[in-house]
């Protein structure tokens, strides 16, 4: 073991400590203060538990690519609404009218497609004007908004194919599609950050950008891929989702932004870049999902649910402090 | 000397690109339509921007010192409804202090976990976003909050007075941005805010004290949600829970576009009245175009983008951006 | 299942806090549940996120509760969640706004105000009221609706656009904006109608702390004589009313809402018969008549 | 060799900044095999030069010449294409990644699916560090090593390409004598296979040891070429700075005087054990170890930025906590930090402002701070130091990485401090310079000031203490009067070897 392994093991851990207090102190207070009988760490319940984690948790890792590479994406939320309406939408438009189901593949490319291109937009504004990823972004997420809007005015967009709904509650060996989604993208990512060239240089570039343009890497194009990944997972995202649901509301996604990067920051991942884990990651997610469901579960009402997961925020980020503290001699800066 | 005067133009775009860009702003929009540059919908923007203008000099100093305040508009509804429940309750006279007595607890709340706890700020705020909020519903029970007797208060001034023909929240607005403009560029602390946002590090083997300067950054944002909550509750005589929600990303937004940097270090409060002032009159210019809401965004989108582009362009002198 | 014991019903929220009505809604719901010896209720808010909603809808079937009501924040997202609950044999109510019509096959009843009507009704409130002042041939009016994109804002403009060019067909609406749910967003959008029109002779607003918004605008700009009518009348705008400010509204009461969909749901669960629509009654409330209602409490 | 034909050569360079001409019409080049010295005060324009050449800066005149082919250098990317390899002068590294990684930066071997080849990767890295003789492997975090292995990170990138040119600019700066040892072998290996190297430094016996030629540049402009075998260290000195400069050693004695600070068997962990030393007043201690030694963290616990875990401070026989730098400094202690960019200087920052941060609370117009006194600050240090800037409006981050230097030790002297210390005081500072500061720091001395200078240059320890500390990991070996200390011993002290054992 290298000097530092137990403290970086410790750190990674954190997260997942975090997990296990949580189950335990909900499986305890629920079987108190819940009126259901059955158990809070029932295994379906679990189950369940990774299909609601999909939404944000796609978006999240995406996230976490962008945030590693030195930027931050806070249009996802408006580009998951666009996508919706895209997939939604094109299912219905008379060109398509011959497909018969087959208009499915057809959407959900579609919408993949849009996902994919508002990402690269954003990251194409980022790379040629310089101006900050958290500016351009913030500013996108006002004009994707109102992109949202000039579809369909305030109305909501609405298909639904009863296909598409069994197809996205099918399950397969007793997961649910949204999860093996979320598992796979997982995967993939997790791949992509640890064992590409691409996902190093990411790295490379959120840790010392200097360094990296000094070592010939092309930043700009690094970036904008970045920015169309996480553009396509919020539109796949968005894809899982409203092929269940069949219907999006144009403010749907707002807020998602903040929930997405409070994930991937409770899963250790720098908010300067050049650091995260992708496991992490997923750990940050099941972790807020857990908080909002066990909360439900033990019946507290919107002013408490705000409050705790306020506070535990807080309370996370300070255990997770004090687990990295190198002791007493350290540097008092 | 051919070079020597094209510098010099650079640098005084460099230093003037978000005025300029405010000014081609107004030109374009005092030719499409009439009304835009009259006194009273001058008043009129400078007045409902001033509620964010105040929040967003407190957050100049935060984003200067390196850090984020994100729970800005979830503590203003918190200073919103306190004050109104409490002017019922114990009057005006001692409601408002004690409503800035809580806000500023929450203030320091802030400023103890970043400053000297040292946790990330941006988690931190956004933690208070939603813990700050189950406070205020909790406190009002959801309910909304409003004032008996709305005719016969003089709690009303502040929002709602003028002196010397100019609205009172506009000149609270102009008075402190002119009182923490003068802190941050002459005094010694506001130096120290420069010094910690640029270099933490540096600045603490300098003497400075770190965390006790980020907590006043937060102290100081706290007092300003404080009196723009003050503001609004006087405004309106009565409020919901929600009423400054979402307010924390259009303040930042108007805190960027005057040119601060999210890195710290960077940033003054007279752009940042600038800022506020470009957020307002683009709302208010749209507006009178009569484009529908969602153009809005659009539009809003690719100002912010330009302003903020020209502004660095401007200071790089090239336009385009030198990442391979 | 048998009811002999306690029955159990789920309920989730569309967004509590978000204003005083849903936050009345939920404190009168609890109470209601509480005054019951039969009822034992899970309470939940899905924040406005139908993503937390349909989350919600899962969690409530594998906790097994024995019917479930739901204020959609999406009358049409909802409906495959809506169908597992009704394929696991648990009746669904919803309640304060409908979903579509492709659900209807999945839910036991709706219980609610219909909101189409309450906007049909602002448009005639506003109407008579012109004719009163004999306007009616040239009043110009203005619209500040509820939050885009939530089903009770779209439905309440929609009643209002569709009714006021029948009953006053000389009367134009000059302009819609958003307001958000939102005294102070309210506020703001009339300072701009009123420096854009020199002449407004009525406002529509979606609900009564938007209306009362739209007055202080008013009242700060020095324009008299507008004529706002609201919908959801809450109590700014019943003081508003009471001090001659404001013309109408429309009385729904959070309250009345809340209980009937508890007792919605607990008949469907003693089998009882219950209409598929189960609309409360939402009367119009005008400075004339005001004296009828009691203040509201939220 | 005279025959050859050079493998790089610029012509006419010129290269402003806003408010500077770095560059003025600067020529150079560099033949196969050669070692070129590139030499200049701070700020002289070496660094341009080289940056120029990197394609990180672009020349506003002149050429660039490869063989007989004039090439534009549009970025990093194209200069390392065409085999020029680039050590910068402040490090480049990516903290939180591997050694390996950091050293095939821009360039890691890739497999199918652009998978990186992790086995390829491992194995070119390590031979390159069994080469360089560094005591790290492949997979360690760079943010885990000292600065000097940093630095030697660095270097094996020169390594790692078919270059045909490389720029070490400033290689030596935080490198002990091993591995300075090292670097020059790498460097006559490369020479050997005919590559062109450009070497920027300000030690002069590094210079002549290995170098054939040597290029002057002052403010600017070429001075001109010379052979290294043909000239001396007066002549290159004069080229600089345009004058002579009094190297001899400083030996103005005066009064030595109290005991301002006394160290007692102070421990920090396990970065130092049972320290026990004093400083008198008009005394400078010199602190010389290895890198690790432990001299920093003793120097940053003074300063109030480490707690002690044993021990006890005394300041003027008065027992004292040091619990900030805030309190440090209002003890009368100021410190030159080690790392200027991280720790010195607000890099955004104008250079008045930065050299007045530690006071600023003291200099003040009733409220507000007073910008005349600051000005004035920055004037004298200016002179004295002979820092080089358009004016104290320039942000620090655009001065030369000597005249960065200067400002920080202009902060810290206008302290007025009566226990000054140093770390590393003249890294990266030029031959004049460095003298100068050598004879300020004697100068502060005689004044009554107590000074603890920590270097890793022996010739400068030797010159300006009138002791010297020697440790070894974390310990004191032995403490040495002026009178006795000599090359051999103080090298036998760092080395662990116990002043008994020793022959
Ligand atoms: N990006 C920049 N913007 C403005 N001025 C600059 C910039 N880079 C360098 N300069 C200026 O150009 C001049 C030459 O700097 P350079 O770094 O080349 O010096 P140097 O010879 O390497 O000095 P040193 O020995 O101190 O490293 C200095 O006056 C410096 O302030
Ligand atoms: N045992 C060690 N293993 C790894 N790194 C170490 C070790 N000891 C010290 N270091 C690191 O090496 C660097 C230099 O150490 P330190 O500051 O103690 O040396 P120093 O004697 O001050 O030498 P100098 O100032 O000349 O570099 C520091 O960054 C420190 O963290
Ligand atoms: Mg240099
Ligand atoms: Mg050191």
């Amino acid at each position: 073991m290298q000097p530092g392994a137990l403290s970086k093991a410790l750190k990674s851990g954190a997260i997942w400590g975090f997990i296990v207090l949580e189950l335990i102190f909900f499986s305890v207070a629920g079987s108190y203060m819940s009126l259901s009988d059955t158990a809070f760490m029932d295994w379906e319940n679990m189950l369940l538990l990774l299909k609601q984690s999909a939404p944000i948790g796609i978006i999240a890792m995406g996230m976490t690519i962008v945030m590693v590479n030195g930027n931050i994406d806070l249009s996802v939320g408006a580009t998951y609404a666009i996508a919706a309406i895209v997939l939604l939408d094109s299912m219905t438009w008379p060109i398509f009218a011959g497909l018969g189901d087959w208009v499915i593949p057809v959407a959900w490319l579609l919408a993949l497609t849009v996902g994919t291109a508002l990402g690269a937009l954003n990251g194409l504004i980022v790379w040629k004007t310089g101006v900050d990823a958290f500016i351009v972004t913030l500013g996108s997420m006002l004009g994707y908004r109102g992109i949202v809007f000039m579809f369909n005015g305030e109305n909501p967009t609405s298909h639904l194919n009863w296909t598409l709904v069994d197809l996205a509650e099918a399950e397969f060996l007793g997961l649910a599609t949204a999860s093996w989604f979320l598992l796979a993208v997982t995967g993939v990512v997790w791949f992509l950050m640890t064992r590409t060239v691409h996902g190093r240089n990411a790295y490379a570039i959120g840790d010392n950008r200097d360094a990296a343009v000094n070592a010939g890497i092309r930043v700009g194009p690094h970036m904008m891929i970045n920015f169309a990944i996480i553009g396509f997972l919020a539109a796949l995202s968005a894809v899982v989702f409203y092929s269940e649901s069949g219907s999006v509301n144009p403010n749907d996604g707002q807020l998602y932004e903040l929930w997405v990067i409070t994930a991937v920051v409770l899963g250790g991942t720098k908010i300067t870049g050049g650091a995260g884990s992708v496991i992490g990651t997923f750990g940050g997610v099941i972790a807020i999902q857990l908080l909002r469901k066990g909360l439900g579960h033990i019946g507290a009402d919107t002013s408490t649910v705000n409050l705790v997961i306020g506070l535990i925020l807080i309370a996370v980020l300070f255990l997770d402090r004090q687990l990295n503290v190198k002791g007493k001699e350290e540097l008092k800066v | 000397m051919a070079t020597v005067s094209k510098q010099q133009i650079g640098s005084v775009l460099a230093k003037q690109g978000i005025l300029i860009a405010f000014a081609v702003f107004i030109v374009a929009f005092t030719f499409a339509n009439s009304k835009f540059l009259t006194v009273d919908n001058v008043f009129s923007v400078v007045r409902s921007s001033a509620i964010l203008g105040v929040m967003a000099l407190g957050v100049t100093f935060v984003v200067i010192s390196g850090n984020l305040d994100l729970s800005v508009g979830s503590m203003m509804s918190f200073s919103t409804i306190v004050v109104l429940d409490l002017h019922d309750k114990i009057g005006p006279f001692l409601a408002i202090p004690a409503m800035f007595a809580m806000t500023l607890a929450l203030g320091a709340l802030i400023g103890f976990l970043v400053g000297y706890l040292k946790l990330n700020s941006l988690i931190v705020t956004l933690g208070m976003l939603s813990a700050i909020h189950g406070l205020t519903l909790t406190y009002s029970g959801g309910k909304n909050m409003d004032i008996a007797d709305k005719e016969g208060t003089w709690f009303s001034v502040f929002g709602q007075g003028s002196a010397l023909g100019i609205p009172v929240p506009i000149l609270i607005f102009l008075l402190l941005a002119a009182f923490l403009g003068l802190v941050l560029s002459k005094t010694p602390f506001g130096r120290k805010v420069y010094a910690v946002g640029g270099n933490g590090t540096a600045a603490t083997f300098s003497g400075i004290r770190r965390a006790r300067t980020v907590f006043f950054c937060y102290i100081i944002s706290s007092a300003c949600v404080a009196t723009a909550g003050l503001i609004q509750a006087s405004r309106s005589l009565g409020s919901q829970n929600t009423v400054g929600q979402g307010l924390e990303l259009e303040v930042l937004a108007a805190v960027i576009l005057g040119g601060a940097s999210l890195m710290g270090g960077s940033g003054t409060i007279f752009k940042t009245v600038i800022g506020v002032l470009i957020l307002g009159f683009i709302q208010n210019g749209l507006l009178l175009l009569g484009l529908q809401f969602y153009v809005q965004f659009v539009v809003t989108w690719i100002i912010i983008i330009l302003a903020v582009w020209l502004d660095i362009a401007a200071k790089r002198g090239k336009l385009m951006s030198p990442i391979a | 299942a048998s009811h002999s014991e306690t029955m159990k019903i789920g309920i989730t929220q569309n967004n509590v806090g978000v204003d005083s009505y849903q936050t009345t809604y939920e404190q009168a719901f609890i109470a209601a549940a509480e005054a019951n010896d039969m009822v034992e209720t899970v309470v939940l808010d899905a924040g406005g996120d139908v993503a937390r909603q349909i989350a919600q809808m899962e969690d409530l079937i594998q906790q097994d509760v024995d019917a479930i009501i739901i204020w959609p924040t999406n009358g049409e997202a909802v409906i495959p969640a809506v169908r597992k609950a009704s394929q696991a044999d648990i009746p669904v109510i919803v309640t304060n706004s409908n979903i579509a019509e492709q659900g209807q096959d999945f839910i036991a009843s709706f219980s609610g105000p219909d909101n189409i009507t309450q906007g049909s009704r602002s448009a005639e409130i506003m109407c008579d009221k012109f004719k009163e002042m004999g306007i009616e041939s040239e009043a110009r009016v203005v619209q500040i609706s509820g939050q885009p994109g939530y089903t009770t804002a779209i439905e309440r403009a929609k009643g209002f656009e569709d009714r006021l060019p029948e009953v006053c067909p000389d009367v134009t609406l000059v302009e819609t904006q958003p307001g958000d749910w939102n005294r102070e967003k309210s506020q703001q959008v009339m300072e701009a109608f009123l420096v854009k029109y020199d002449d407004i002779d009525g406002v529509y607003a979606g609900d009564d702390n938007m209306g009362v918004g739209a007055l202080n605008a008013a009242k700060a700009a020095g324009r008299d004589g507008i004529i706002f009518v609201g919908a959801t009348n809450f109590s700014v705008g019943y003081e508003a009313m009471e001090a001659g400010d404001y013309w109408g509204s429309i009385y729904q009461s959070p309250v009345d809402d809340a209980e009937a969909a508890l007792q919605t749901a607990i008949d469907v669960l003693e089998g009882k018969e219950v209409p598929k629509l189960n609309y409360f009654d939402t009367p119009k409330i005008t400075q004339e008549n005001m004296s009828e209602f009691s203040k509201p409490v939220f | 060799m005279t025959d050859a034909k050079p493998i790089l050569r610029l012509d006419g360079i010129v290269k402003t900044f806003p408010g500077v001409r770095a560059l003025d019409g600067v020529s150079f080049s560099v033949m196969p095999g050669e070692v070129h010295a590139l030499m200049g005060e701070n700020g002289a324009g070496k660094s341009t030069l080289m940056k120029v050449l990197g394609g990180i800066h672009q020349p506003d005149e002149g050429a660039i010449y490869m063989g007989d082919d004039r090439v534009v250098m549009a970025g990093p990317l194209e200069a390392k294409a065409k085999g020029i390899v680039f050590i910068h002068q402040e490090l480049s590294l990516a903290e939180e990644l591997s050694v390996a990684e950091n050293i095939y930066l821009g360039e890691l071997p890739r497999k199918s699916f652009g998978r990186v080849d992790w086995t390829t990767l491992t194995d070119k890295t390590n031979a390159i560090l069994k080469k360089l003789n560094v005591g790290f492997d492949a997979n360690t975090l760079v943010g885990d090593l000292s600065i000097a292995n940093q630095q030697m990170v660095e270097i094996a990138r020169a390594l790692t390409v078919d270059a045909k040119a490389v720029i070490f600019d400033e290689p030596t700066a935080s490198l002990t004598d091993a591995e300075k040892s090292v670097l020059f072998d790498v460097i006559s290996d490369l020479q050997a296979d005919g590559v062109g190297i450009i070497y920027i430094s300000h030690r002069m016996e590094e210079i002549f040891k290995i170098t054939d030629r040597i290029t002057v540049l002052r403010d600017g402009q070429y001075q001109g070429t010379v052979n290294t075998r043909e000239t001396n260290e007066e002549s290159v000195t004069q080229l600089m700075i345009g004058r002579k400069l009094d190297l001899t050693r400083n030996a103005s004695h005066h009064e030595i005087g109290d005991v301002a600070l006394e160290v007692r068997n102070l421990s920090c962990g396990k970065l130092y054990k049972d320290i026990s030393f004093e400083v008198r007043r008009g005394e400078v201690v010199g602190f010389y170890g290895l890198v690790g030694a432990g001299r920093t963290e003793i120097a940053e616990t003074l300063f109030g930025l480490r707690d002690p875990s044993a021990g006890q401070i005394f300041l003027d026989g008065q027992e004292v906590r040091i619990s900030s730098p805030a309190d440090a400094i209002t003890r009368g202690i100021s410190l030159v930090p080690e790392d200027r960019k991280g720790q010195g200087l607000v890099l955004g920052m104008n250079c008045r402002d930065n050299m007045t941060l530690p006071q600023v609370d003291d200099l003040k117009a009733g409220p507000f701070v007073a910008e005349g006194a600051e000005i004035a600050i920055f004037d004298q240090y200016r002179d004295q130091l002979d820092i080089r800037t358009p004016s104290w409006r320039q942000q620090v981050g655009n001065l030369s990485g000597g005249n960065q230097q200067k400002i920080v030790i202009g902060k810290w002297l206008s302290m007025h401090p009566s226990l000054l210390i140093v770390d590393e005081p003249t890294r990266g500072i030029d031959v004049g310079s460095k003298s100068e500061i050598h004879k300020l720091l004697r100068a502060l001395a005689a004044k009554g000031y107590a000074v603890m200078v920590i270097s890793s240059e022996m010739p400068e320890v030797l010159h300006v203490s009138d002791r010297i500390v020697a440790m070894y990991s974390g310990r004191i070996m032995r403490t040495f009067t002026s009178d006795e200390v000599t090359e051999d011993n103080l090298i036998q002290a760092i080395s662990g070897i116990k002043a008994d054992q020793a022959a």
